[in-house]
C-alpha cells in the first residue's frame, strides 16, 4: 500500500508534515506502536521529538522510537484525550507532524553506553540502539517497567544482537525492581548513561551518575506546549533549560552548569 | 574605535538596546533571568492579567512562511506573583519590564501599582493582544479610553509608563493622546491578527482560530509605526517586530527606537541572539564611525 | 479521476482560480495577453485612474525578506486608453477585469461605465491603495462612502463590481455596506503600509518613503480576513497576498475564495507560476478526491 | 586600500549591496569608468544588470563592463540627473546596488562569435570578451561610436590578444560609418552575434542575422523602473518581453517567437 500522494508532488511548503497510520503494534490496550508514513522525508535523530496533532483534539509532543525519514514509529501510553485518541486511530487515518526539534543523544564511538529506558521512555533508545548498532557499538538496553504487560522492546534489542535486561516492578517478568536500583550494580562497566522516562527515574540516575563521575545524557519531559522556544511552559524544574529548545536530551554538564537537584 | 551602545529609555539606562519582548519565554523568573545574562539590555515580563490564565489548548503556535502565529493566550499565573517573579528575576541591574494587560481601568490601575511596589523598573500597558477578548485590540482603538487609562495610571506610579500598541487605523490619535497624558514611550509593535489553515487537515491550525502574527512579516509595518511616531511626537520607541539581526534592529533605530524588543526570532536562534545583534551593532558603529548609537536615534528624519 | 478547476466568479466563468492581481504588469495590453497565454484564470488591469500618472520616480520597490514593498505611485495611462488595451489584451475569452482607482465618486462613476462600455468583463474599486493621497486607504475606511459609491455604481453598470480591500480597522463594516448596496464580491487583500530603510545610506528606500507590503508576509492576513468575510457573509471573494504555490492557494479557497489573486510572486517565478498552482491545485484534488474545486471554496467553515 | 568593512561581519541581509568608489576612468567629460568595491561578493553574468541607486537621486539599470564579484567596473554616460551624478561622484563615495538582474550571454564554445556594441552599449560585451577569452575562444570585438572621444574598450580588447574594430560615425578613427554598415561585410564569418547597444542598431543588427540566418544574442534598453517583473514599465516594442526579467539579453528565437518587428 502506497501513500497515495508525495508532498512534492503538489509544491510548496506547510506547516505540518501528513503521516498515516499504516501499522499498529498493541503492546497493550493503552500502549500502543503506530507505524506512520510521512508525506515527506523528515531528518529525525534519536531524542529529538515531533509535534503530533490531531485536528480537532490538541498537539502533544512524542519522540519516535523508530524512524527511517518517511516512515516513524510512535510509541504512545494514553494518559489524557490526545494521546488516547492517538491510540485508538484507525488504519489511514492521518495525524499531522511538525519537526523535529530538540536536541538529541551525542554520541562518541568509542563508548560504552548503557541506555535506560523507563516507560515509553524507552522510545527514543530503542532508536538510539537501531542506529548504535549500525554504527558498530553494542551497548548494554535497560527497560523497566510496572509489570510485563507494559513491556517494549527488549525483543527488539536482543534482534539487534543487544544484551537486553527487563526490569519490572511488580517481577512478572525480568528483574524485580526499580530499573535505578538495578543499574547501580552495573553502572561501572560502561562510560555514559543515556536514558528516557519518568522525571523520578531520570533525577536517581542523575545523582548515581554524579556520585560515580560517570557521563549521562538524559531525555527529560516537560510540558510541551509550543515546541520552539517562545512560550516558556517547559522548563526543567527551576532551571532556565527549556526542554523544547535546550533538551529534551540534556547531558551530565548542563544538568550541573544549571545546578538541576530535580524537580520535585 | 570604543563605541557606547548604552541608552536611555525613559530615564532607564540600557547596557544596550536589546528587550526581551512582552510573552517570549517572559512568565517564570529563571527565564527572565537567562535573558538578563544572555546579554539583553532589558527584559519585558509576559503580560500579567488579574486573574492566572491557563492560556489556549495546544496548538498555540503554526510557523508560517514569513513568521510565526501564536495564541498563546496570554497564560500567566495572574499579577500577584509578580512580585516573586520580578525578586527572583533580577540580576546585574538589567530593568525588569513588566507588561500588564487588564481587562478594564480598575485592574490595570492596581496592577501597575503592585508592579511598581514590587520593584519593576518600568510598567507596559498590553492594548494590543490580537487574539484574547476584551483585552486587546478593541482598547487600543479606543482613543478615549487610552488617555483615561495613562493619565489614571501615569498619576499613581513612580515608575516609566510605556503603551504597547499595534497596528491600528488610528494609533497616532492613540498614541498622541496617551503622550498628552503623559505615557513616557511607546512599545511598536503587537502582533497582527492573523490565521493559517492545513490544507490537508482542511481546519485552521491554531486552536483559538485567529493568532498574532510576528517575525520578518511585520517589521516593514513596524518600521512604517517607528518613523510615523517619532516623526510627529519625536516619542521615546521601543522598536519591536521582525528583528532577526542587527540591521533590522539598526533599521528600527534610524527610525527612531530608543530600543529594539526581540521575540519571534529567539525561537531560531536562541537567547544568544542578543549578543550577535549587539556585536553587530557594534561593528556597524565602527564601520560607520559612530561614537554614540544614542546619535543613531532618528537619523533618517535629519538626513 | 478528473478534476474540475472552473469556478464561477459571480457570474464570470474562470477555467481555473488564478487571476493576475492589479498592478502587476497590469498597464500593457500585451502583458495582460501574455497572462492569458500563460494560463491564468482572468486578469486585472492596473488601477486606472481619470488622469494618466507618471508614478513615482525609482527607487519604486524594495526587496524585504518577507516580501516586497512597492510604491510605483499608480502609474498608467489613464482611462481613456483602457478601451485599446482591452481589445488588444482579450484573448481566448480569458476575462478581463478592470480596477479603477478614483479620487472622487464621480470619477469612479465614469470609469466604471467607462469599462462597461469598453467590454471589461468586470469592474473592480480599488478603495486600498497604501501609498497614493486621496486614492487610498482614506476612501476604504469610510463605509458611508463605500456604500455610497457602490450604489451608485452599480445602478449604472451590467457587469459585476468588486472592491478591493485592505486591511483597515472596519473591513467587516465596509464590506457589509458595500454588499448590501450590491457589490458582487470583494478581492482582499491589498498591499499594507509599510516602509524600509537603508542602514548603510540611512534612508528609506523608496523614492516616496512609504510603499505597499505584499508577498508571503501578508499572506496570514489575507487568510483572515477571507475567512472572516465568508464566515459572515458568504462572500464572493478574490483572495490575495502572498500566493506563491498551490497551498497558499488552497489556503485561500477553503477559507472561502472563490478565485486567487497573484502578483508578488510573479516577479520571482514569472507569469508561468499560474500553470505551476494549477497542476499543483489538480494534484491535490486528485490525491484528496475532490471532484469540483468549488467543493472547497469556504470548506473549513463547514468541517 | 581597503573597503573598511565587510558586509558578512555585522551579520544580516540588506536589500543593496554597498559599493565603495575606487577608481575613476575618463573615457571623455560625459563618458566614464568607475571602479567600484562591494561590500560582499555578487555573481554577476556579462549581459546582467544592477540597479545602482544613489540615495537623493534615482536608482537606474547598468549593466557592468567588468566584474570579479567583488570588484565590479561600470561604464557610465552621463544623460540625465541620475547618471551624471554618477559619473562625477568622488572617491570614497558609495552607491548602493541590487541584482544582478536578467538574462546574461549564454556561450556554447563552438561558436565563432562576433561582438558588436555601439557607444556604452560595448560595456557587457568587453566584460564578455573577457569571460570567452578565458574560456580559450577568441572572438571579434566591434565598437561602434559617434567620435574618436567616445572610444572605450578597443585598447582592452587588444590586450585580450583579440581582433578588435573602431567604427566611428564622424570617420575619426578608425572605420568610417555606422558599425551596422560594416559588419555587413564580415557577418558570413560567424556562427553568432552578440550586440548591444542603440535600439535601432540592435534592430539593424537583428534584420541582418534574420536575412542570412546567423545566430543573435541581443541586449536591448528599455525603462526600467522595478528590475524585478512587476511594474511593467520595460517592455521590448509591441512584444510582451520584459526586458528585466526576459532580457536584457534575447535571442533570435525568442525574438522570432514574439514577432518583434523593432521598436519604432
Ligand atoms: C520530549 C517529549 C517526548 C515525549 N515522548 C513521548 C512518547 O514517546 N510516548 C508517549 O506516550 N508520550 C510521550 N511524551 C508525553 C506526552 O507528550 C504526553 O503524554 C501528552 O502530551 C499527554 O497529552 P494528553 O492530551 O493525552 O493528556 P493530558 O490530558 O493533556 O495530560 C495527561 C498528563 O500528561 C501531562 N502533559 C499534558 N500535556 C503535556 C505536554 N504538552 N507535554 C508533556 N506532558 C504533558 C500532564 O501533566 C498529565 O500528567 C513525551 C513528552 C515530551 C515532552
Ligand atoms: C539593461 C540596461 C543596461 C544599461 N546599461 C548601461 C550602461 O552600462 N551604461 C550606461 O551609461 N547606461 C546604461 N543603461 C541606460 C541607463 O540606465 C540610462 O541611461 C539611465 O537610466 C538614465 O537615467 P538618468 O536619471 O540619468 O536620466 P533620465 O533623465 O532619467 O533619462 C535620460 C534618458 O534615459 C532614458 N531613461 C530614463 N530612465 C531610464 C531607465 N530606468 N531605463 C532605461 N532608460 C532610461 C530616458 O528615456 C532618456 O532618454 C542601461 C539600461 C538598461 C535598461
Ligand atoms: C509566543 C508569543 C507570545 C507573546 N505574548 C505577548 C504578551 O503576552 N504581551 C505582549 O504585549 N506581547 C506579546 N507578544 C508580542 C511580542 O511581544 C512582540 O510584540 C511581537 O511578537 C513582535 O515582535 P517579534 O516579531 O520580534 O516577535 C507575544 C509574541 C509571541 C511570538
Ligand atoms: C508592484 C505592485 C503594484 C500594484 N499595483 C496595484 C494597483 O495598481 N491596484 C491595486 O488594486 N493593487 C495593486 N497592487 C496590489 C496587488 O494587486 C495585490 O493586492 C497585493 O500585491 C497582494 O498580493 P501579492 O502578495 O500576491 O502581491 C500592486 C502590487 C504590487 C506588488
Ligand atoms: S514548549 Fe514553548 S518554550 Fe518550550
Ligand atoms: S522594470 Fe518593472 S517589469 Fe521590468
Amino acid at each position: 500500500m502506497s501513500i497515495g500522494y508525495r508532498d512534492e508532488a503538489i509544491g510548496g511548503e506547510s506547516s505540518y508534515t501528513v503521516g498515516i497510520l499504516k501499522r499498529i503494534y498493541v503492546h497493550n490496550r493503552n500502549l500502543k506502536s503506530l507505524y506512520i508514513e510521512l508525506n515527506h522525508w523528515l531528518d529525525i535523530k534519536p531524542g529529538q521529538f515531533l509535534m503530533v496533532w490531531i485536528p480537532g483534539y490538541e498537539e502533544i509532543p512524542i519522540s519516535p522510537s523508530y524512524s527511517d525519514g518517511e516512515l516513524i514509529r510512535l510509541t504512545v501510553k494514553g494518559v489524557g484525550d490526545t494521546s488516547k485518541k492517538l491510540i485508538n486511530m484507525n488504519m489511514g487515518d492521518r495525524v499531522y507532524v511538525r519537526g523535529p526539534y530538540g536536541t538529541y543523544f551525542k554520541i562518541d564511538d568509542r563508548d560504552k553506553y548503557l541506555l535506560v529506558g523507563g516507560g515509553y521512555g524507552a522510545a527514543p533508545l530503542i532508536f538510539l540502539a537501531h542506529k548504535l548498532v549500525e554504527m558498530g557499538l553494542r551497548p548494554k538496553y535497560v527497560e523497566g517497567v510496572k509489570s510485563i504487560s507494559e513491556q517494549l522492546f527488549i525483543k527488539e534489542a536482543e534482534s539487534l544482537g543487544l544484551e537486553a535486561t527487563l526490569v519490572t516492578e511488580d517481577g512478572s517478568s525480568g528483574i524485580r525492581g526499580l530499573v535505578t536500583d538495578y543499574i547501580v550494580s552495573i553502572l561501572d562497566n560502561f562510560d555514559s548513561v543515556l536514558a528516557c522516562g519518568p522525571t523520578p527515574m531520570l533525577d536517581k540516575v542523575l545523582d548515581l551518575c554524579r556520585s560515580r563521575g560517570i557521563n549521562c545524557q538524559l531525555s527529560y519531559e516537560s510540558i510541551v506546549k509550543c515546541g520552539i522556544g517562545v512560550c516558556g511552559s517547559c522548563t526543567l524544574g527551576n532551571t532556565g533549560l527549556l526542554i523544547c529548545f535546550d533538551g529534551p536530551v540534556l547531558d551530565i554538564n548542563t544538568l550541573n552548569k544549571w545546578r538541576y537537584r530535580g524537580s520535585d | 574605535m570604543t563605541v557606547d551602545l548604552g541608552v536611555y529609555l525613559s530615564g532607564l539606562r540600557l547596557r544596550n538596546p536589546t528587550i526581551l519582548a512582552s510573552g517570549i519565554l517572559g512568565d517564570k523568573a529563571q527565564l527572565l533571568r537567562r535573558a538578563s545574562e544572555s546579554g539583553f539590555g532589558a527584559v519585558t515580563t509576559k503580560s500579567f492579567t488579574y486573574n492566572p490564565r491557563e492560556g489556549y489548548k495546544t496548538p498555540i503556535v503554526a510557523e508560517v512562511k514569513a513568521g510565526l502565529l501564536n495564541a498563546v493566550g496570554l497564560a500567566n499565573p495572574g499579577y500577584k506573583m509578580m512580585r516573586k517573579i520580578i525578586s527572583e528575576a533580577r540580576i546585574n541591574g538589567v530593568p525588569i519590564i513588566v507588561s500588564l494587560a487588564g481587562s478594564n481601568i480598575d485592574e490595570f490601575h492596581r496592577m501597575a501599582i503592585y508592579a511598581d511596589e514590587s520593584g519593576a523598573d518600568a510598567v507596559e500597558l498590553n492594548l494590543s493582544c490580537p487574539h484574547v477578548e476584551k483585552m486587546g485590540m478593541e482598547i487600543g482603538q479606543d482613543p478615549n479610553y487610552v488617555a483615561r487609562l495613562v493619565g489614571d495610571i501615569k498619576g499613581s506610579i513612580t515608575i516609566p509608563l510605556f503603551i504597547k500598541i499595534g497596528l491600528t487605523d488610528n494609533y497616532m490619535e492613540v498614541v498622541g493622546r496617551a503622550l498628552d497624558k503623559g505615557a513616557d514611550g511607546v512599545t511598536a509593535i503587537n502582533t497582527i491578527r492573523a490565521m493559517a489553515i492545513d490544507i490537508y487537515a482542511k481546519k485552521p491550525i491554531l486552536s483559538n482560530i485567529y493568532g498574532g502574527l510576528s517575525g520578518p512579516a511585520i517589521h516593514p509595518i513596524a518600521i512604517r509605526i517607528t518613523y510615523d511616531l517619532y516623526s510627529e511626537y519625536r516619542a521615546t520607541i521601543i522598536g519591536t517586530g521582525g528583528v532577526e539581526d542587527c540591521k533590522d534592529a539598526l533599521e528600527f533605530i534610524l527610525a527612531g527606537a530608543t530600543a529594539i524588543g526581540i521575540g519571534t526570532s529567539i525561537s531560531k536562534k536562541g537567547l544568544n541572539i542578543a549578543k550577535d545583534i549587539v556585536r553587530g551593532i557594534r561593528k556597524y558603529m565602527e564601520n560607520e564611525g559612530v561614537k554614540k548609537l544614542e546619535d543613531l536615534i532618528g537619523y533618517v528624519h535629519k538626513n
